[in-house]
Parts: C-alpha cells; structure tokens; sequence
C-alpha cells in the first residue's frame, strides 16, 4: 500500500476509470489544460483528448444538463462542478431531470452520471465558495449522494460512482484534498450505499461523514484519555443512507451525536436523528445531539469561518453533554 | 415530387391521426375521463410530422410539455400514448408520467418533459453522445418560442455550436407562450435571429406547410450530420386550442385564429395533395376514416387497460439500489 | 366574518396591498391580461397597470433575481412562481443571492420579497407539476418560508410577507385554493414565526402545515371517535420554526407524528423531529413518527399519486402506531 | 479636452491607487498576511474608472468577483476595502464577505459578488427600481466575457431590453474566463453581436483607454437615462496577473502578455496626458507615490483593526427576526 494525497487518489481513479472504459467522459470549467481549479485533472486533456475532457462555458446548468442527455444515451460523464456552491444552478436539471428519469421513463432510462463537487469551509473564500450543499441533494429521490472521507474511500467510492447507472453526487472536501492516507494501486471499489464503523467504542456513537469524520475522530480520541469510549461512523454514502449500521451502534451504545459542516436547520444530521429515534428510541438513553454550522451562511474572516464550522471540540461536548443527560 | 408517394399519404394519416387524438382528448378532458393536464399540438402537426420525416429512423427526437405530435410523429403508438393519459399501467411511462413526462428510447423518442427548456440542454448532451460514439444520427430538439427565453437554451445552444454537434434545434414559433405574445417577450422580430448570437444559421420555415417544415429540417439535418453543426429552425405555426385544457384563449383576436384557421395544415396539405393528384376527396375522407378508427381503437385500449398497481409506486427509482 | 375561497384571500390581499403600498410589485409568467396560470391575479392589470403587475418571459432564475435586485433597491416585489416545482431554476438566486445578502453586505441590504409558490400534488399533473420543495429553502439560512392551511391565515401571513424586510417564500396548496373559510374584511395580519394548536387534545401532538394541516384534522376527528385525543398544529411559518408552540404541546402529549406532502427523506419532519427530541427528549413516551409522501417522484396517475402522498388515514395510524409503542 | 481637467488628473489617480491595490494585494497574498482568494484587476483600470467616471453620483453599480476597481472608482475607501480583505471587523461587509462578496449602498455600489452571471439579473431588478421610482438614475452593470455564458445573462438582458430598463451592460472583455479564451466559449468572435440578439445595440470599446470608455458608456447611460434601454458595451482589456491568486497563467503566451503590457492603461493615460500638456512627468510621480501612500495608510489601517467578534456570527442572518 502506498500514502496518496486525497486529491491524488481522485485523480488517478479518474485516470483509470477513463482508460478502462472510453464512454466515460469529463465536462466542466477549465478542466482540460488548465487542469481545474484543484488541478484533479491536470494532464488529462493531453492524455485524452479534449474531445473526452471538455473545458465548458459558465453554464452549470447547461452543462449537466448536457452530461444528463449524454448519460442517458450512452456516455458515462464525470462533470466537475468548480465549487459546490454552483449546484445551485444545476438543481434544476437535477431534480427534475436527472432524478425523475428513471422513474418516469421506466427502465430503459439510466442516467450514470457522476458530478463531483469540491465543498465545504476552511479556507476563508466567504459565502458563495464555502458551502455544503448536500442537504439539497440527499432530499431528492432519486439521487445517489457519496462524500469520502479519507484517500482509500475517495477512490473505491469514486470508482463505484462512475460504474453506477444512477447519478451520484460525489463531494469532496476541499480540506481534504490535502490529506495523505494509505491507498491501494490498481482498481478496488468500495460499495456504494454502505456505512463504516472507523472507530469502535461502547459510550456513544458518533455519526459523520466527508471532513467531519476526521474531527469527529479526533474528538474520540481526546475523549478515550477521558475513558470516554466513542464508536465513530463515516456515513460515506448519504442517500441513499445506511440507516441500519447507525442503528446498530445506537442499539449498543444508547447514544448519538451527528455532527456534518453544513448548517444545522434541514441538515443531513435531522434526517440521521429522525431514523435513529424511529429505529431505536428504546435504547437511547439520551436525546440525539446534532453538531453543526450555525445557521448562517459561511463568512469569509477566519474568525468567524472558525466559529461557524463545527470542529473536533464541539463534538467532543456534544459527547460529553449526552452522557450527562442520562 | 420528390418524396415517395406512399410515404406523403402515410405521413398525411399521421398528422389525421394527431389531429384526431388531440381533438378527442379535449372532449375526453370535458367529459371528466381524463385528470390532470394536457398541451394539445392540434394545428402544428405539420411541424411534428414534416421535420420528423427529415430524419432518419436512428435519428433521435426530444420533445417538450406539448409533445403528443412529436411522439407519434416518431412512431408511438396512440394506444400506449392515450393509455399514459388515462394513467394506466400500460402507457408509456406506466401512468407514472402523464402527457408530459413520457419517452420510448427504442423508437429514439428521449421523452417530452414538463420543464419549458429542461429538455434542450438533455437533447444537447444526446448530440454529444452521437459525436463521440460516431453514431452518424443527429437529434431534432423541439421546443417553443417561450423556451427561447430561458437561460437553458442560452447555455445549451451555445454548447451546441461551439462544440459542432449534430442537432437540430426547432422552435415551434406559436405566437405565444401561454398568454405571452412573442412580441412582449422578445424585442426582436424573428427567434431564427438569434442563432446569430451563438454564431449559428437560423431559417424561418412556413410551420403549416409539411414540404417547408420537411425541406427545411432535412437541410438542417444534413448539415449537423456531416459535421457542420446545429441549425437553428423557427416554424411558424398556431395552436387551435388554448395553451393547456384550462385556457380560454382571451389573449388571441377572433380575426387571429380564423386566419390561422384558414392556413390549417391538415387543410393546406390535403389541397396540395388533391391539386397534384396524388389524393382524392375520397381517399382523404377513407384517411381521415382511419384516423377516427385508430383513435377508437386507442381509446378502447385505454379504457380497458388496469390501473397501475399502487404496490409498484417505489419501484424503479434508482437502477442499482432495488 | 365572511367566507371565501383560499384563492379568493390571496388576491384580495395581494390586491389590498398593491392599493395600499406603490412599492409593492408583482412579477410572474401570464400573471397580467391572464391573471396567471391559477387566476389569482384576474384584473390586476387593468386596476394596478402592467408596470406593476409584469408578465415574464420564461426565466424563473432570472426574474426572481431581477425581484431581488427590485427589493434591495427600493421595491417589495412578489413573485408568482407558476408551480412551485421551476423554483429549482430560482434555487441560485434564493441560495446564493437573496438568502445571503443581508448577512454580508450588512444592515444596508433588505430583501422584501414574496416568492408565491402554488405547490403539491393531488391533480394528477405528474412528476414536475406537483412538487413540496420547502425542504430546499427551510435548509436555507436568510429564507423564510411561509405555509398556510387556511384561508384566514392566507390573508393574514400574506400580509406580514409583504410587509416583511426578508425574502419570504410564500407556499400556496393547489388543493388548497379551492377551500372555503372565515376570512376578515380588510387589514389584519397574522405574525410571521408563530405555530398555531389549531386542536387541543392530550394523547399526542400531530404537527403539520399547509394541506397536512386538513388532513391531520380530519385524523384527529376520527380518532376522537375512537377516544384518542389529539393536539394538531400548524406550524404555518416553517423558517424560522416555532419549536417552542411544538415543544410546549409535547411536553404534554408525551407523543408526536409530523405529517407533510414532500416525500420522507430531508423533509421538513426530520427537523421538527431533531428539534422535539432535543427540547423535550424526557417527555416522550414513543419514538416520534414521520408521515410522508413515498421517496419518489410524485406520479401522475391517479391511484399512484394517491398511494404517493399522505393522507389522514395514513397520520391516524401513525398516532395508533405511537399510542400502542409506548 | 471636454473633461475637467482636475477630474482627469483625479481619474487618473485612482487608477494608480487601484494598481496599487493591486499589486499590494498580490504581495500580501504571497506572504500569506491575506488568507482566501481575490481576483486582481491590475491591467482594467481604465474599464472600471471610466465607464464610472461617465455615471452621475447617484447612479448604481454592480460588480462580480473582480470587483476591486469598480468599488474604488465608485468610491470606496481603500482602507474599509483592505479591511475586508483582512477579514476585519472595519471592512465594508465586517469581515463576512471577504473579496467577492462586499457592498456600499450610499455610494450607489451594490455589490461584488462570487457567482458568475449572478448579479446581472439583481442589477436589472435595480434598474426596474430606478424606472419604477423614477429616480432618473442609471445602472451600470460589469461582468466579464465568460459570465455572458450563463443563462443568468440572457435571461436578465433579455429582461433589460423588453422592458426598456435604465441600464448599461458593460461586459470587460478580457480574453478569458478564468482559462477558458473567448474564442473556445463562443463562435462569436465580438461580444457585442450578441446584443443583436436582444435587440438592443452593442457597442465595442478600447478598454484600455480611459476615454473611449468614458464616452462609449457616457452614450449607453443617456440612452439608458432618456428611456431608451439597454446598451451592451464590450470593453477589450487584459488581466495582467492570472485569474486568481493562485493561477499561473499557463495558457497565455508571453507574447500576448507583453503586447497588452504594452498598451497598459495606465501608460497610455499618462503618455496622453503628458503629450496633451495635461501632466508633467513629474506630477506623475507625485501622484504615483501618493496612491502608495493610500495604499499604505490603507494596509496600516487594516492591519490595525480588530478581527470581528465570533459573538456576532449569527447577528443579522434576517432583517426582521434578530
Ligand atoms: C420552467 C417552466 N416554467 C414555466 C412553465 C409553465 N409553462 C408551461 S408551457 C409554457 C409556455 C411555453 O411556451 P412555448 O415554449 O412557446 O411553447 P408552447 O406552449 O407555445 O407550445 C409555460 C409558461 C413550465 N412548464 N416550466
Ligand atoms: C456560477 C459560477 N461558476 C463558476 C465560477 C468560477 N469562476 C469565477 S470567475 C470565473 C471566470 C469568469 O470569467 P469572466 O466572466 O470572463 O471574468 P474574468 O474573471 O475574466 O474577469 C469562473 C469560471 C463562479 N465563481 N461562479
Ligand atoms: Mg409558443
Ligand atoms: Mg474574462
């Protein structure tokens, strides 16, 4: 096994997922020479082909729309859209194309598509840079939505992504992008639609996923040297989700913090709350707690980006306020 | 004429055929028979079937909310289509979709859709598939004069020019989008020139005429098909009902649709073909006999056909996740 | 008191408002001559003028941003979103622009706009015409988002909206339009932010809001019937969300079912459960239940639609389900 | 020259403090004193300055991510401006908005804004207010060549020219969207032919030269002013750093870079000024080394200011819930 970047480990599963199969393309802004604004794809276009690694105009909705219309006819585009943020403009093609085809045209509609979507705060680029949008998407039937949290994960999800016949929204945590972690060359998948325990613990669960399982570990481990022993969950997949290994945890712990960078209100940690109280109120011997952005958009000052993300700290309190709760 | 004989008859029935299933739908509406809504095509069915016949088989089409001509025009079956409409399992899209959300791949039909414009970046993508799979088809994308106005045709068509695909964008200029003349919604007098923006040609096609629309759409078609990219076409044409079930149509003059009226395509073609003597009132009268049969038969089927099973109503969302 | 059609209180008050305030505006597509696509604009062109009542082309993202732009600089514009299902072409300009102004450009910046959403399902109008796309703007910091149940809250919260300095998504059941009810003659409003019991009862809390609201009546009527006493609330504004009006009744009922017409997952239940369980976690006696419509597309077919969305058979059994649990 | 001269000389100053600005950013960002992303507009001085300089006090603006010359030449103070890219409590959106995301009312700016295309249709709801409250004033409206990809932008201008809106489109064309050359996005080779498309006029400009904007948008904002719609402006300028902070500028050729060097608005104002007897070489001087001073005193006072209070993140999300 080899340490990767998670940047790298993206690259190269696209790398490999295009030389394996020719019907899997790459729409997006400034992806071919330029490489993108992350530089996921640098080298591509030269690789490729601009054919198959296609620079757009500013025209997220247009051209996922293009990528839905070719998916659904026999190509398997990957589109990058630069920022979450601008999904906004795709969510009508998402929702009311992408999403409904299948089940509207029946069968002979597929739509195997992947949109990846750097994400999330930290870096100090301010409100409409630093979003984390999922919310949006998990609450469309109909949508596939996969958020990596280490290298080894980012490539066997973003390799099931891609050989999927739905479409999946695959975010990545810019932060992330910097870390190194142990990623195996050659192909693997990881399935898509499955929950992993990463840390196994008897006290309480903690359900996270993308960036927030690395904080949601390092508040684990600050608790341990408080003999606070905390099961952790990387939910990889959030639609659709893995209702039944949370619950399973729930059931031998009897408690639960979810915790995700998005803001609080009509997060993915209510939808996580509302299935662990429906599926194990009886062993929850404290009320769930959700750790989450304010509800405010994302400020650009470092301060303030700080004070509105949840990191390892809140949780930890979170842990700590359910164990005193009962 | 340089179309086959044949082929002009039978794509006369057709439009007979569209025509009738629209008209008996309004009274089906009336009656109670069917829910929900409609966007009857009667009075374009020149531009369905007269740019449909500009393809070929393996060519693909992409329709909008007022897609019944299109469909059948591309060879569904009014059967399955008047059976979707009725919401029965065994329509198109299994009553799950209803007139506006159904499509039959196998006929190169990718579906009509209830967004206005959501369809024209789709039918470019489908473009992009027949480039780089070197198909040799190219996609007939329709949609109406309103759908210019949306932002998905702005990002799609240019998409489509800069990137040479083989597409065919028709607009089906009908004066009006709901009640919205063309006049207030745009400040320029023609749709065709705005291909100009996206560095495109842009004709303008008589809608009511099959032979222009037919003319027009196989150059068009030609030209995406060897590579020369998209055409923008703007039809003008006029629909005899409202906009949907509900209109009244306040916004149109009685002298406008009585003009309109007098240019029918049904109407125009059916003299042309007398005029030529490639048909007779009689043979006309027996076509237009059939058309009444085949809708008949179509309603029957409907009636007769079983609701959709409500335990199927979660099936089928995902392709991997049943 | 007089009764009128849900419908009828709309333009009565948009009309009221209009005569009441030049800077109120409305635009929309066929909302002139037309009276848009529900009629509830009939004759106001004639009455305000066509420089006030502005027919569209069909460009949802970019006349909502032209509102936006209208409310920041001096207008208080309210926008007729034909269905409430195109508000997805919209979703850049409410996310990224009206719902974000005030908070980074300061104090100076107010968005008084209205975007009035016709929504739901129950007229066989298939996929794309019969959407609850709430969950999109609650999930959204800097909206408020406005549901009402009755006619006389139409008017009332209508009013507010229109005099209120955030951008306000305003949701008007289809089905709803053809109900009756009490409604005051003239000027009255009712305060935007505040959920109503609109049924005392002691056995268990029913939330809901727009047309669940009915339905959760007519559920609480029949289990009456059967000695269950249920509490029903509207929660009519949805953001910001009266937890305190739900949390107060639970506190009592010891039991809660959460009803609406958008489908289970990301929906509005999920919050109102995440938020009972956090405010009241010890007053529970059963897990609360979500009602929802099914996670798919809304289908056109009658039978279909039917087996889709919730009705009040569905949140009765739901209340039994809760009784019998616990 | 009919321009007072002191304006001129003032003009020409502030594109000196925005080069400044500029340029100091570009240091501070590199020695890590400036955390997140800017995009410099060091080399489209005279397209920010002039077509402001052609506005009455109280006509609006609205920017995009580039928007650091717009606010100046609309009157921002370099230090609030600095400020906000500190993150400080001082800044014009206190911290919260950063570079793309920052407004002044009472100057008329409405704001700069990190969405592509986004703004163009909330500065046409501006201009319906200025028609509407009748305020005699104008919007000018900047974007870049890339963001008239986006549907945001035909959807709004369209509305702009329907609706006869007080309005200046001014598109600063400079030659890519971020990597994307202008050529690769469009089959159009002129910006402005697309106004055609509208039905409104467009015009192109040197937007290099401070006056040729002043004039050309001096035309559109009393066409606008006097009722008679939109202009699209395109103003032809140049970048002279990458896109944003972190770019390379891989896909421009040296010799493309040293051609528009060449032609430097800040040189050719001074060369003109110079010949014209306007300034001598050594008020150049003086005035260079007073937009350091600016610039200096303005990055004193950032630094100097106080980080935002983390107890006010959630403040003010509404206007009318806090
Ligand atoms: C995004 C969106 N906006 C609005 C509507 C409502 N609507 C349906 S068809 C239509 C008019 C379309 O006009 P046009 O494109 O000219 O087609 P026509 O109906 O005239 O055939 C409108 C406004 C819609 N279905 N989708
Ligand atoms: C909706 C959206 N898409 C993409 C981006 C990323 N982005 C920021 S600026 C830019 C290029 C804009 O080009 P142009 O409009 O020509 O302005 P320029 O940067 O050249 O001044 C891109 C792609 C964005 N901020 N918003
Ligand atoms: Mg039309
Ligand atoms: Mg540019």
């Amino acid at each position: 096994m080899r340490e990767t970047y998670f940047s790298h480990a993206i690259r190269e599963t696209l790398a490999e997922e295009m030389a394996r199969d020719e019907r899997v393309i790459m729409l997006g802004e400034d992806i071919a020479e330029y490489g993108g604004a992350f530089k996921i794809t640098a080298g591509f276009a030269e690789r490729f082909g601009k054919e198959r690694v296609r620079n757009t105009p500013i025209a997220e909705g247009g051209f996922t729309g293009v990528a839905i219309g070719a998916a659904l006819t026999g190509l398997r585009p990957v589109v990058e859209m630069m920022f979450m943020d601008f999904i906004t403009l795709a969510l009508d093609q998402l929702i009311n194309h992408a999403a409904k085809f299948r089940y509207q045209y029946g069968e002979q509609a597929r739509v195997p598509l992947v949109v990846r979507c750097p994400a999330g705060a930290g870096r100090s680029y301010g409100p409409t840079h630093s979003q984390s949008l999922e919310r949006h998407l998990v609450a469309t039937p109909g949508l596939v939505v996969v958020a990596p949290s280490t290298a080894h994960d980012a490539k066997g999800l973003l390799k099931s992504a891609i050989r999927c016949d739905d479409p999946v929204i695959f975010i990545e945590s810019k932060v992330l992008y910097g870390r190194r972690g142990d990623v195996p060359e050659g192909d693997y998948t990881v399935p898509l639609g499955e929950a992993k325990v990463v840390r196994d613990g008897e006290d309480c669960t903690i359900v996270a996923y993308s960036r927030m399982t690395e904080e949601s570990l390092r508040a684990a481990e600050a608790l341990a040297a408080k003999s606070v022993s905390c099961e952790v969950i990387d939910l990889r997949t959030l639609a659709p989700m893995d209702t039944e290994t949370v619950a399973e945890s729930v059931r031998k712990t009897g408690r639960v913090v979810v915790t995700e960078e998005g803001p609080l209100t009509g997060g993915i940690g209510a939808e996580v709350v509302a299935r662990v109280v429906e599926s194990c109120f009886d062993y929850l011997q404290a009320p769930p707690q959700r750790v989450a952005a304010s509800d405010t958009p994302v400020p650009a000052s470092r301060v303030l980006e700080e004070a509105a993300i949840p990191s390892a700290r809140q949780i930890a309190e979170a842990v700590v306020r359910s164990i005193r709760a009962g | 004429m340089k179309y086959d004989h044949d082929e002009i008859i039978e794509h006369y029935r057709l439009m007979l055929v569209i025509r009738r299933f629209e008209d008996v739908l309004d009274q089906l509406f009336g009656e109670g028979v069917i829910v929900g809504t409609s966007h009857f095509c009667a009075g374009q069915e020149a531009c369905a079937v007269g740019a449909v016949a500009a393809l070929r088989p393996s060519d693909l089409v992409s329709s909008n909310h007022r897609g019944h001509g299109h469909f059948l025009a591309k060879g569904g079956e009014p059967r399955r289509l008047m059976a979707e409409l009725f919401g029965k399992a065994t329509g198109y899209a299994g009553g799950r979709g209803g007139s506006q959300h159904m499509a039959e791949f196998s006929l190169g039909f990718l579906g009509t859709h209830g967004i206005t414009g959501g369809m024209i970046p789709v039918a470019t993508g489908a473009a992009l598939s027949q480039k780089l799979l070197n198909t040799g088809n190219v996609v007939l994308c329709f949609f109406g004069d309103g759908a210019t106005g949306s932002g998905a045709f702005h990002e799609a068509v240019n998409m489509g020019a800069i990137w040479e695909l083989p597409i065919v964008y028709f607009c089906e200029n009908n004066l009006y989008a709901m009640s919205m003349p063309v006049a207030e919604a745009f400040k320029v007098t023609s749709i065709a020139e705005r291909a100009a923006a996206y560095g495109l040609p842009g004709v303008v096609v008589d809608g009511n005429d099959y032979f222009a629309v037919r003319e027009a759409t196989g150059e068009a078609a030609e030209h995406a098909r060897s590579a020369h990219g998209p055409t923008l076409v703007e039809a003008h044409t006029y629909r005899h009902y409202g906009h949907s079930k509900s209109d009244d149509c306040g916004y149109r003059s009685a002298e406008e649709e009585a003009a309109w009226r007098a240019r029918d395509p049904l109407k125009l073609m059916r003299e042309r073909l007398i005029a030529e003597g490639s048909l007779t009132e009689a043979a006309a009268e027996a076509l237009a006999q059939e058309a009444e049969q085949i809708i008949a038969d179509a309603i029957e089927f409907a009636r007769n056909s079983p609701d959709p099973d409500p335990e199927t109503l979660c099936d089928g969302v995902f392709a991997d996740f049943d």
